[in-house]
């Protein structure tokens, strides 16, 4: 196993639960950020440029700010202790709903064929041709993504907008 | 929501905070910020206590008195002369325009007359002040709209050259104590005469560069334009006077209504504005400042000789008879009033000042409400407030 | 069209840019301590005591110690403390002066009322502004020995007011002496008449000289209105 | 992937021919890392010392602009009384900024207080590595350098959000969200105003930019995208933008003294406060070399017989150029209230961009017309863009315009 992959592992997943485990909502925000930037440069090592950065300008550049903005517009009542499970079967149950996902995941991981020894030399892929790729042959995916993209952007404009009256003194 | 159009009588709003019940979760709870007194943009020391929904300013109290010190109380026990250089410090960017209300009241009260001489030179004197005070707050105006000091410099270099000629004339730059009961304490050189006069022709040409830069400035026009919207009959109701009350469109202007010393002579005319908002003030300022020009050439080429201090006037022991006066001016801010009541002793037994700002400041929130923070910077800055006379 | 007035506002920036280094109306910067712009003459800091030469100053204040600046000063900074004996002054006439004369200058405010109201010519409005300095007790409060300046000082600052106040002094000195003159040939007319009369009458003693009355009413400064009191020794 | 010396003039080749020697100093297993260390040493000595003069630069050019004169005293430490026109002031601002003392609140995340201004730096810096300085001056040749680019200035914006959070400070939080709203709604134009660039030129790589705008029609005309109606349209909406996206002029809503003090830079001082005033003028230099690689021909020369000054002294001149008109604006125009400055972004600037990008698709399909057909072309890109110029302006003003005044008749 490569060096550089297990650095990379260890700071997405590192970051990951130690996210999950601050009490500080902010605190763990951010380090979901680092986990993200992990991510990126797991592709680049890849050699996947164009991905990695992408990765970057949307996670750590956008959703970040989507996601901070969210902790900090919700209500924080300070009541939030964490819910420890106050009976056994609650427990059994969640048990069983995290294991079943687990499950599924791992045999998924498992099940695909893939020859993990013959890893060839990174294709080198020039961005023209990843531009080409988008516009023909998966032109459609590019286009539907688009389409859910700016149906989202319109859903986040009506919710925002409060029906606030038009200003009088803005009449000029 | 409240917007200005539905405040009710000026009275009516200042009385109690007209805040909105929250009723749905997404409007939060409102910010309570308070502004000064030690704050970039609220020339002096003057604090707006503001409550925002958001960015929209939902109440704002001003709170001053930070400069308070007294003035009518020492006045009570000064000599009538010893108080002329405090009015100086009232309103420190026209001192020459105070010194000649206070004057004028004196006069009313002990019955002196001004040799004609004086009384030209007290015109061209105020005009000139007129001048320097509508060139600095447009300065400041630019100041709070954002630019970084560019036409504030470029207007204190014009105001300097007006405050060296009151320098080399009273011999103080802004704490002039020039006026006398009864005439002007100085004559003016004809170097002096000719200087002004050099300074007064080329002053047009100054404005005309500056309304070229900024008047029709694109976001000038969309940050004051529609910005403090002040309705003519809150206006006359709150007793504002001066170029505020003429941006709403009411003609008001004491050097026609009074026609005190010789402005009856001079041919000028009063610019009215339609909307009130901020853009009219600033219009309002720079219409009268090409106005003033107009009254300091005429003056400028009538000046008469002769004495400029009635003989009769006596420097001390100065015991006007029982009584009281009221004398008013129309100064850059508004109607500047000196009231006396005299008993007979060299002290003023009640001396009040009318204070243009301090009055034009009280429809401060009316003309706040509903607009950003970003405005309500603005919209105090086009009222002019100095608070040396605010809180004397 | 959007973007026109900014536009012309760049211009404008852009001429007063250029025009900074050419055209002396667009830069005004004036080096302080290197450079140092004029003062016009009537430019007024804080006051000064004129005395009539710089070798021995407190011997020739012209200040008599009448406490009027005081009186009239509006933030009442001056304090004055007369002298017991008198001394002969300019025109000869024995007049009191200041043992102390001390001006806070921390509260003087520089208004120019106590030059104004002076019937002696004696104070005078300075034009040094550099006054910092670390201790507000002790060094702004000037004694009559640091407020003293020489006449000479005194006309390089105010050119035409002090040659005014000299040609007034001298006037009075003039009028001063003829007065003297004349009593002085009076009282010898007299003499001359009870010497002829003498064995009428005994000399009488010459008479009292009529003390001077400083009349209060100073008349107000401007060229024309001569001072109005007289005196005679 | 390192770029060799080739032909060119012995200054041109210099850096390169240095940067050579040195690196064979090193034994072969540490030579790439030699190679990148002194790339990244060669950025951070220049753009820091760019950095100090141009905060100078601006001092005095905005005090040329208001009729004084800018700071002229500093001189040298120890030399009495010498005077260098002010060239030593951004060091003795600098030793000021390191003396003065740090004030951390005492309510603040210690942690994000620190780390916000670092970050800020770091990732401004980073957006130098793809700015291509001169003819084979590139740090690191990337195929999306572009992309790489705005990934690095858009994680700028998580630090000023720290740095907003972190001082636990009303006034600092809400003017980070301004900063926010700010730099995001901006983002979007900036990128569209790049887009036709790329689609002219055919990649994302700056380094391929800049060659394509190579060459001189009749010896005297460059062939820079600033001098083809799109481009130059596409240049000023690059230049807005780029005003916008790195807070200055008139849009330096978060530190408008008018209202919020010092905006999300209330709770710092000392060398923190300089960290953040620094990666303003890094951000700020970045987006001006990026606008001259892509709109002003990069390292590309005017004129052909100007061909022998090395390319690096061309693209350093274009960007003090861009900065220049930065501090002109900065010295001029007044500031935009938060709604104006995003009705802006949204209502006026995002639509003229698409528009910018249909003109551009225009120019590249109708490259092959000639003769006559050439100002047909010219005409039809320019009316492409100048009629909702004017639609869309007519549209923001709101019919607003200087206005004429009544006088008083009695």
């Amino acid at each position: 196993m490569n060096l550089a992959l297990i650095l990379i592992s260890v700071l997405i997943l590192g970051s990951a639960a130690v996210a999950l485990a601050l009490r500080n909502l902010i605190h763990s925000a951010l380090l979901f950020v680092g986990c993200w930037a992990g991510i990126a440069a797991f592709y680049l090592w890849a050699g996947a440029e164009f991905v990695a950065f992408a990765q970057v300008l949307i996670y750590v550049g956008a959703v970040s700010m989507v996601v901070l903005f969210a902790v900090l517009l919700t209500r924080q009542s300070d009541a939030a202790e964490p819910m420890n499970p106050d009976s056994f079967s609650r427990f059994m149950r969640a048990l069983v709903a995290g294991g079943g996902v687990a499950g599924i995941l791992v045999g998924a991981i498992l099940g695909t064929p893939m020859d993990v020894s013959t890893a060839g030399p990174a294709p080198t892929l020039t961005v023209k041709e990843i531009g080409g790729q988008l516009m023909g042959p998966h032109a459609a995916a590019l286009l539907i993504v688009g389409l859910l993209l700016t149906v989202a952007l319109l859903g986040a404009v009506v919710i925002a907008a409060v029906d606030r009256p038009e200003k009088s003194e803005d009449a000029s | 929501m409240i917007g200005t159009g539905s405040a009710p009588s000026p009275f009516g709003q200042l009385s109690g905070p007209t805040v909105r019940k929250v009723k749905d979760p997404f409007h939060g709870d409102l910010l309570e910020v308070s502004m000064g007194p030690q704050h970039p943009s609220t020339h002096g020391v003057f604090r707006m206590d503001v409550t925002l929904d958001g960015e929209v300013i939902v109440k704002l109290k001003p709170v001053f008195g930070y400069l308070h010190r007294n003035h009518e109380k020492i006045a009570e026990n000064t000599s009538y002369l010893g108080s002329m250089p405090y009015t100086d410090r009232l309103d420190y960017l026209s001192s020459m325009s105070t010194n000649w209300a206070y004057a004028l009241a004196v006069e009313k009260l002990a019955g002196l007359t001004v040799p004609d001489r004086a009384q030209y030179l007290r015109i061209i004197l105020a005009e000139l002040t007129r001048l320097v005070n509508h060139v600095c707050l447009v300065g400041f105006l630019f100041n709070d709209l954002g630019t970084s000091f560019t036409p504030l410099l470029y207007a204190f270099r014009e105001r300097e050259k007006i405050i060296d000629l009151f320098e080399a004339l009273s011999g103080s730059r802004m704490m002039c104590n020039y006026q006398r009961f009864g005439g002007c304490r100085v004559d003016p050189t004809p170097e002096w005469l000719a200087a002004a006069s050099r300074l007064v022709d080329n002053f047009p040409s100054f404005l005309d560069e500056y309304e070229s830069m900024l008047t029709g400035n694109e976001i000038m026009l969309a940050r004051t334009q529609g910005v403090g919207r002040l309705d003519p009959k809150h206006a006359i109701n709150a007793g504002i006077t001066g170029p505020v009350l003429r941006a709403s469109g009411v003609n008001y202007d004491l050097r026609k209504v009074d026609g005190y010393g010789f402005y009856p002579r001079f041919d000028f005319r009063i610019p009215l504005g339609d909307h009130g908002d901020t853009y009219d003030r600033y219009m309002m300022r720079i219409l009268e400042m090409r106005e003033s020009v107009k009254i300091l050439q005429q003056a400028f080429r009538e000046l008469p000789a002769g004495p400029i201090m009635d003989p009769k006037a006596k420097l001390r022991g100065f015991r006007p008879k029982p009584g009281e006066a009221y004398g008013r001016l129309e100064s850059p801010k508004g109607e500047l009033g000196f009231y006396l009541l005299s008993d007979g002793s060299p002290n003023p037994y009640r001396y009040r000042v009318r204070p243009p700002s301090l009055i034009n400041l009280t429809l401060l929130e009316e003309m706040c409400l509903g607009h950003t923070v970003a405005d309500a910077v603005v919209i105090l800055g086009s009222i002019d407030i100095v608070l040396g006379e605010v809180d004397r | 069209m959007l973007g026109s007035g900014i536009l012309k506002g760049l211009a404008v920036t852009a001429k007063n840019f250029v025009g900074s280094y050419h055209d002396p109306a667009r830069m005004v910067t004036v080096q302080y301590p290197e450079e140092r712009s004029k003062l016009p003459e009537n430019y007024r800091s804080f006051p000064l005591l004129v005395c009539e030469d710089a070798a021995d100053p407190m011997g020739t204040l012209r200040c008599v110690a009448c406490q009027i600046c005081e009186k009239e000063c509006p933030p009442q900074c001056i304090y004055i403390e007369k002298s017991k004996d008198k001394k002969p002054d300019a025109t000869g006439k024995p007049q009191l002066y200041p043992t102390v004369f001390a001006i806070d200058t921390s509260v003087c405010m520089g208004c120019g009322i106590c030059a104004e109201v002076c019937p002696f010519d004696s104070i005078k409005m300075d034009q040094v502004f550099e006054v910092a300095a670390t201790d507000r007790f002790t060094e702004l409060l000037l004694n009559r020995e640091q407020l003293a300046k020489p006449n000479s000082y005194y006309h390089s600052i105010h050119p035409t007011e002090a040659a005014e106040v000299d040609a007034r002094l001298a006037a009075a000195r003039l009028a001063a002496e003829e007065k003297a003159k004349a009593a002085a040939a009076a009282a010898a007319a007299k003499a001359a008449a009870a010497a002829t009369a003498k064995p009428a009458a005994p000399a009488q003693p010459p008479s009292a000289p009529p003390t001077a009355s400083a009349s209060s009413t100073a008349p107000a400064p401007g060229a024309e209105a001569p001072k109005s009191y007289s005196r005679v020794s | 992937m390192s770029v060799t010396a080739e032909a060119g003039t012995f200054l041109e080749r210099a850096p390169l021919v240095l940067r050579d020697a040195v690196v064979q100093w090193f034994p072969a297993p540490l030579q790439w890392l030699a190679h990148h260390l002194i790339t990244i040493v060669a950025i951070l000595a220049v753009f820091g010392v760019f950095f100090a003069f141009t905060t100078v630069a601006e001092r005095k050019l905005l005090g040329r602009l208001q009729n004084r004169l800018g700071p002229n005293r500093a001189g040298l430490p120890w030399i009495k009384g010498s005077k260098l026109f002010g060239l030593t002031q951004p060091f003795a601002d600098a030793v000021k900024a390191l003396t003065k003392e740090d004030i951390v609140p005492a309510a603040a995340d210690k942690l994000l207080h620190f780390l916000a201004p670092v970050l800020v730096v770091a990732f401004s810096l980073m957006t130098f590595a793809v700015l291509p300085f001169g003819r084979n001056l590139i740090p690191v040749e990337l195929d999306a350098a572009l992309l790489y680019f705005f990934a690095a200035g858009s994680a700028t914006e998580l630090a000023i959000f720290m740095a907003g959070w972190a001082s636990r400070n009303k006034y600092s939080l809400l003017a980070a969200m301004r900063a926010l709203a700010q730099v995001i709604s901006y983002e979007l134009p900036l990128m569209l105003s790049v887009v036709p660039v790329v689609l002219v030129v055919g990649s994302l790589s700056t380094s391929e930019i800049a060659l394509a705008q190579g060459g001189w029609t009749f010896g005297f005309l460059p062939h820079w995208h600033v001098f083809t109606p799109w481009g130059f349209f596409g240049f000023l909406l690059f230049l807005v933008a780029a005003l916008a996206e790195s807070n200055r002029a008139p849009f330096d809503l978060p530190e408008a003294e008018s209202e919020l003090i010092a905006g999300h830079l209330t709770e710092y001082s000392g060398f923190k406060y300089a960290l953040f005033f620094m990666a303003e003028y890094f951000g700020l230099t970045a987006l001006s070399g990026l606008g001259v690689t892509l709109f002003l021909g990069g390292w590309q020369a005017p004129f052909a017989f100007l061909e022998f000054i090395p390319s690096y002294a061309w693209f350093m001149l274009k960007l003090i150029g861009m900065i220049g008109f930065f501090i002109w604006a900065r010295g001029t125009l007044l500031r935009l209230r938060i709604d104006q400055l995003t009705r802006l972004a949204w209502q006026f600037m995002v639509p003229l961009a698409l528009i910018n990008l249909g003109n551009a698709a225009f120019w590249a399909l109708t490259s092959g017309w000639s003769g006559p057909l050439q100002f047909v072309r010219w005409g039809v890109s320019i009316a492409l863009v100048v009629g909702p110029f004017i639609l869309l302006g007519r549209g923001l003003n709101g019919g607003r315009g200087p206005r004429t005044y009544r006088y008083a008749t009695s």
